[in-house]
């Protein structure tokens, strides 16, 4: 028994990792209607830019990077600007085929810029909390710190991001161009502003999410790959745009992915993870938390 | 003479929203039937469940005596149903006759007999000048001629127009009217969803009345629209029209 | 027009002698580098057929698919596996890969086409990696990640369609290419082709006619991984070594996609364009650039200039031709 | 109309791209950033035949992954090669040529088996009077590539484990390194011994293997052997590369009691397994199959955690071969100056295959690469110092072209540096027993 809530923690544990990757996407997604395919490789310059704060600042295993998630946010968030003025404005309002090409093209460069600057091999920062985990004795269950920090801020934030969404101007324009984006045109929204805040969010979250994710993966150019494909399953199973709906396609691949793991085989995890995928497609096209919009 | 097309009890609601409320009400063979009412009161969602596009929670829809709730959008086309939607839908990289050829590829064998079909039609429509044209360098009313061009090689027994006037000047809403009296006396059936009343007056040989979803009223225009209700269901929405 | 029309066929067709007789020509034009420069033109005829049975469901129908790297490794281990576990000649592993690849497709089809857009692709990404994995799980048979590996041939054996010569493998390929070629030109004209571009253009108008665009779309797709299985089995018996990573990862798959989109999708010769500037644009990134500045130098420029092309260049190189000429649309069916 | 451009558009692309293709397929005009020269467009060259007297530099291609996945490893091997060629052209080339030097030509063969092909084909059809070619060290790659170094009778040298090469009859690829296969009978040996030495009871084993090549064939190695020697395998489980959660795997493995377990991983997966038995205190004792449990950045990755770890080698750089040998002592002290960290199991091969196609060539004074594979096929230890690298300090290529004398190491990492400890007569220091055994 104990074996089972073991996995279900695990599940849950990862789950909220993916999650967190899971809802920068989303929000570029639900808000152009667009996969951002570059968007891991967000993940792997937020790592990398903790590595490098890290070793600037010349800690060692007896601090923790949780310190930087401010100043890795702002740059990331810069970064994400900066990109969409260069690459995506020029494209905005183009078919699908654009998007596609340009962001796989954005994911190429940014991988091998990283590869160019750090070289390819794995870099990775001394803290302790890499190793370290609540155990529970008598239940013989373990909870590992890294990935309960992730996964309570990756909680924290997707409610945060919700709020940002309900309350402020800026979320409602938003959430006003996700439901479709010429009607916002015409009831005076900037839907460009709203494009142009939506990949810079995006990118801050994967910067984000590369902070917490820095104790517990080493850091080298295409580390965003081993994310990329189920983020894209999480960010559709969950519904598009739909930032709950992140979160909870997140823990639900992380269970399932443990327990095909555990249970059956761990190659064939991803397996499971795409055939659930599938059949959610094929129940609810919309997507758990899905609101409408499928004809993409 | 007789019904061609049977509306019973028909009945489908979105959320809590009660769109069509138990409607019922038959079309005639060769007639054009108004469907009117103020905005939101069902006429777009009845044509959307006749046409195959949303499925009633209640009710039944019959053609010719098959009744039609088990057939999908395709099957129902073969069968005779036609409809155009409010704004066009042009194929927009493709010619105007490659787009009424489509059309007819799918209701005939033979490749040579589509295309005389789409010649004949072209011409029939008047589009015999504009056949090379890119339909995306059609104005709007020659779009929504477009469509309905597209229907007529299905040789449909019932069209449905929804509001194919909207947006158009006076001289082109003649020119539509002209061309769907012309479709109308090759034999086919009209539903003619509009709320211009004019229009309705002059080619309506009955309409029927909605309102909130069910049916308001029917009988002949001019005296279906002097009816109290009638202009209050108007009015009441804020129309005082034509 | 038909003065025009008979001009293009002439360039196609010196561009198809071009490819056919340079087998004899690349020594005499490259000196030594003429085999590389030979295999170079084998790529560029491979990504040509791959990109144009893409094109049927991505291009015509505008349906981008991502799991056609699964067709291609169908066909290429169903030829292979035969060959090296129980020596059984490819020629009956490439007719059971054409109807694996069938089989898949509908399977992977079926479902796939219930879904829109980005939704569709994306299940299709999700289709390709499923079969990728299970590649690389069932070790026993497919030789999981190790790969499957040809013995040295030392003799030429027709029916085995083993050759020492590349360049009957050269051959094949380009008669097959020109196959796919043609049968692209066929559907486009063709009433599949038609109701694809309907699909394309407003797929709830076209149902309103009467289609059922599901069905076409499936049966798009069939044929399209079909022809992919073929190619997948020529370039396992050219190469001699299979392994899931290069012939069913997803890159493959957004390769072949990409090949098409760069040329100019939806368009006969979008493809062979295409192929003509990505196989060499790889090469020579990573000639120049390979092994310079952390052997990052190569795909970064390789990624810049994709995107450069997408800014510039949205329909594809093939759009070129608006610089000079503003749409008019051809005449004649 | 449309037509018409579109055909000239064609027809300008094709003549275009291949003609830069032409002479992209050998330009390089770029200097390399590092010790060898990236491909050299040389017309010239290719026309001058190999001439056995008067030659002053001779070309040995270098093929090996410089980006992609495998970029990392791919600059391990790099490293090894290049300090060859460094100390060969230092201590006056190659005698037999009038002290003819070495130019070490890279090429990056992608970490894509489809790709590999053409690069190498580039490689050699652009340097016609190329000698030989070193690498790759990766059985994927290399496989692709063994046709077309028979074709154009190449001796190539590599150091990637897979069985499979040296099964497939191809006559011009020598291999250096132990066979995969072989990790396994060591490291069930070594268990044994422990359990006589220190009278423990270890006899529940896991394998758990990246599914890769390298991961199969090291894994099917040590499974039969584990299985021969009475050892229960309580877990055999592959996972897939670059996979983003290892508690699965863990708890899998303690589950199941496992008191050895035998790993195949890389960097970043061997962190996450570390790390994830830590955090689930779970403490086996951990007998790596080599691959990342021997790259420096792994030492990084876990800092003090890998000090313990056993790990199978196909090659160190302390073992009693070198240590006993002065000449050998200064390579990998040449080495750590070079490149800031020990010599790699990458490294050491990689330098010994550069040094043998250089003692084949003075062995047949030709740079004629038929000549140069037969010299190879004959080379032994005895021909020069540095080919004693190799433990147990051979080198002999048999018919099938492996060096079938050359045996696995065990290492122990000890101070953050893998350290020889068995089998004895090759060991550099003693077994330090984990505490979780004491």
């Amino acid at each position: 028994m104990s074996g089972l809530i073991q996995v279900v923690i695990n599940g849950l544990m990862i789950g909220g990792v993916y999650a967190l990757l899971a809802v920068g996407l989303t929000m570029i997604f639900g808000v152009m209607k667009i996969i951002n395919f570059a968007q891991c490789e967000y993940l792997m310059l937020g790592m990398y830019l903790t590595y490098c704060l890290y070793n600037l600042f010349h800690m060692d295993a007896s601090n923790n990077p949780y310190i930087f998630i401010i100043p890795v946010a702002v740059i990331m968030l810069i970064f994400g600007i900066v990109i969409y003025q260069i690459f995506i404005r020029p494209i905005v309002g183009r078919d699908m085929v654009s998007y596609i090409l340009l962001t796989m093209g954005l994911s190429y460069v940014l991988q091998n810029a990283a590869q160019i600057i750090w070289t390819a091999n794995p870099q990775s920062i001394d803290t302790a909390i890499k190793s370290k985990s609540l155990y529970f004795a008598g239940l013989d269950l373990s909870v590992p710190l890294a990935k309960l920090v992730a996964f309570v801020l990756a909680v924290a934030f997707v409610l945060m991001v919700s709020a940002f969404l309900k309350n402020t101007d800026m979320g409602r324009a938003m959430r006003a161009t996700s439901e479709d984006a010429q009607i916002a045109a015409l009831l005076g929204i900037n839907t460009k502003q709203s494009y142009l805040l939506a990949f810079g969010l995006g990118s801050l979250f994967a910067g984000v999410a590369g902070v917490l994710l820095s104790p517990i993966y080493t850091v080298y150019p295409r580390i965003g790959t081993l994310f990329s494909t189920t983020i894209f399953a999480v960010v559709i199973l969950g519904g598009l745009g739909s930032v709950a709906g992140a979160l909870f396609g997140g823990l639900l691949i992380g269970i399932v992915e443990n327990l095909v793991g555990t249970y059956l085989a761990l190659d064939l995890a991803p397996v499971g993870v795409f055939v659930l995928f599938i059949f959610v497609m094929l129940l609810k096209p919309n997507g758990l938390f899905g609101v409408g919009g499928r004809k993409a | 003479m007789g019904a061609v097309l049977k509306i019973k009890d028909l009945d489908i609601s979105f959320g809590g929203v009660h769109a069509v409320d138990h409607l019922s009400f038959e079309v005639e063979r060769g007639e054009i039937l108004g469907l009117i009412g103020p905005n939101g009161s069902g006429k777009s969602t009845t044509v959307n469940i006749i046409s195959g596009l949303y499925t009633q929670d209640g009710g039944e829809i019959v053609l010719d005596g098959t009744d039609l709730n088990k057939k999908d959008i395709a099957d129902r086309v073969h069968l005779g149903i036609g409809r155009t939607f409010q704004s066009p839908k042009p194929f927009l990289s493709l010619t105007v006759y490659e787009s009424v050829y489509i059309s007819a590829l799918l209701h005939n064998r033979s490749k040579q007999v589509a295309k005389e079909e789409t010649e004949r039609v072209l011409e029939f429509m008047g589009f015999s000048k504009l056949a090379w044209t890119s339909s995306s360098k059609l104005p709007v009313e020659k779009r929504k001629w477009l469509d309905m061009a597209r229907l007529l090689p299905a040789r449909p027994k019932v069209i449905m127009l929804d509001e194919c006037l909207a947006g158009l000047n006076p001289a082109e809403m003649n020119e539509s009217l002209e061309l769907v009296q012309k479709i109308n006396s090759e034999g086919v059936t009209i539903v003619f969803i509009e709320h211009v009343m004019a229009a309705v007056t002059k080619i309506c040989n009955r309409v029927v009345v909605l309102n909130e979803g069910k049916r308001l009223s029917e009988g002949p225009p001019a005296e279906v629209m002097r009816q109290e209700k009638v202009i209050k269901a108007y009015l009441g929405k804020g129309y005082g029209d034509a | 027009m038909i003065k025009l029309k008979s001009k293009s066929t002439v360039i196609v067709l010196v561009l198809l002698v071009l490819f056919f007789l340079f087998p004899l020509m690349s020594k005499q034009l490259f000196g030594n580098t003429g085999n590389y420069m030979l295999l170079i033109a084998f790529n560029i005829i491979m990504y040509t057929a791959m990109g144009s049975t893409w094109n049927i469901i991505g291009g015509f129908g505008r349906q981008i698919s991502w799991s056609h790297a699964a067709f291609f490794a169908i066909g290429a281990y169903s030829a292979m596996i035969p060959l090296v576990r129980w020596n059984i000649s490819p020629i009956v592993g490439i007719l059971a890969g054409m109807v694996v690849a069938m089989a898949a497709a509908f399977l992977i089809g079926f479902p796939a086409f219930r879904l829109k857009g980005v939704f569709f692709s994306l299940c299709t990404l999700a289709c390709g990696q499923i079969v990728y994995r299970l590649l690389l799980h069932f070790t026993g048979f497919t030789g999981g990640a190790s790969g499957l590996v040809m013995k040295k041939i030392n003799s030429d054996r027709a029916l085995m369609l083993l050759f020492k010569n590349n360049n009957v493998y050269y051959y094949m390929m380009l008669l097959l290419a020109v196959l796919v070629v043609a049968v692209c030109i066929i559907i486009e004209k063709s009433r599949l082709g038609y109701y694809l571009k309907a699909i394309r253009e407003d797929e709830v108008a076209a149902e309103s006619l009467g289609m059922r665009p599901n069905q076409v779309k499936l049966c798009a797709f069939m044929i399209s991984a079909v022809l992919m299985a073929v190619i997948g089995a020529i370039y396992a018996l050219r190469f001699k070594y299979l392994d899931p990573e290069s012939v069913a990862s997803h890159d493959l798959a957004i390769r072949i996609g990409m090949t098409v989109i760069v040329g100019g999708i939806g368009t006969v010769w979008g493809p062979l364009i295409g192929a003509i500037i990505t196989v060499p644009l790889l090469e020579l990134t990573n000639a120049y650039f390979g092994n310079m500045l952390n052997g990052g130098l190569s795909q970064l420029l390789y990624g810049l200039i994709l995107i450069i092309m997408v800014i510039f260049m949205p329909d594809g190189v093939i759009s070129i031709k608006s610089l000079w000429q503003n749409h008019k649309v051809k005449g004649g069916l | 109309m449309r037509k018409k451009s579109m055909g000239k558009i064609m027809a300008l692309v094709l003549v275009v791209s291949l003609l830069a293709a032409g002479c992209g397929s050998g330009g390089n005009t770029a200097q390399p950033t590092n010790g060898g020269t990236t491909e050299k467009a040389n017309s010239e060259a290719s026309s001058e035949a190999a001439d056995t007297t008067a030659v002053s530099v001779v070309k040995i291609g270098f093929l090996n992954p410089a980006s992609g996945n495998d970029a990392e490893s791919g600059m391990l091997d790099t490293e090894g090669a290049r300090l060859a060629v460094k100390h060969i052209n230092d201590s006056g080339g190659i005698k037999a040529l009038g002290g003819a030097r070495i130019e070490l030509i890279e090429a990056d063969t992608t970490s894509d088996a489809k790709q590999a092909p053409s690069v190498a084909e580039r490689l050699i059809t652009s340097n016609s009077d190329l000698s030989a070619i070193v690498g790759t060290g990766f059985s994927g790659l290399t496989l692709s590539i063994l046709p077309i170094t028979e074709q154009y009778e190449i001796p190539m040298v590599t150091n990637s484990s897979s069985d499979d090469i040296v099964a497939q009859g191809y006559e011009y690829i020598f291999k250096v390194a132990p066979l995969s296969s072989d990790f396994g009978k060591l490291q069930v040996e070594f268990i044994q011994n422990l359990n006589e030495q220190y009278g423990l009871d270890l006899h529940k084993v896991g394998v758990v293997y990246v599914n890769n090549s390298y991961g199969i064939n090291t894994a099917a190695g040590v499974k039969s052997m584990a299985e021969a020697a009475g050892l229960e395998v309580v877990v055999d489980q592959s996972f897939p590369a670059g996979f983003t959660d290892a508690s699965a795997l863990v708890t899998t493995l303690k589950n199941a009691g496992a008191e050895v377990i035998f790993p195949i991983a890389y960097t970043n997966e061997a962190k996450l397994i570390y790390d994830t038995m830590k955090s689930m205190n779970y403490n086996p004792l951990i007998i790596a199959g080599g691959g990342g449990f021997l790259w420096p950045s792994l030492g990084n990755a876990l800092g003090d955690n890998i000090n313990g770890t056993i790990s199978a080698a196909s090659w160190n750089w302390d073992s009693k071969n070198i240590l006993d040998n002065p000449e050998l002592v200064k390579v990998y002290e040449s080495f750590e100056a070079e490149y800031g960290h020990y010599m790699t199991e990458h490294g050491g091969p990689n330098y010994l295959a550069v040094w043998a196609v250089k003692e084949a060539i003075e062995k047949c004074s030709s740079t004629d690469p038929k000549a140069i594979r037969e010299a190879l096929a004959s080379l032994t230890e005895e021909d020069s110092v540095y080919l004693k690298i190799m433990q147990p300090g051979t080198l002999g290529f048999n018919e099938s072209g492996w060096n079938d004398g050359t045996k696995p190491v065990l290492i122990q990492w000890q101070d953050n540096k893998p350290r020889t400890i068995y089998p004895l007569d090759m060991a550099s220091s003693e077994l330090i027993l984990p505490d979780s055994l004491k």
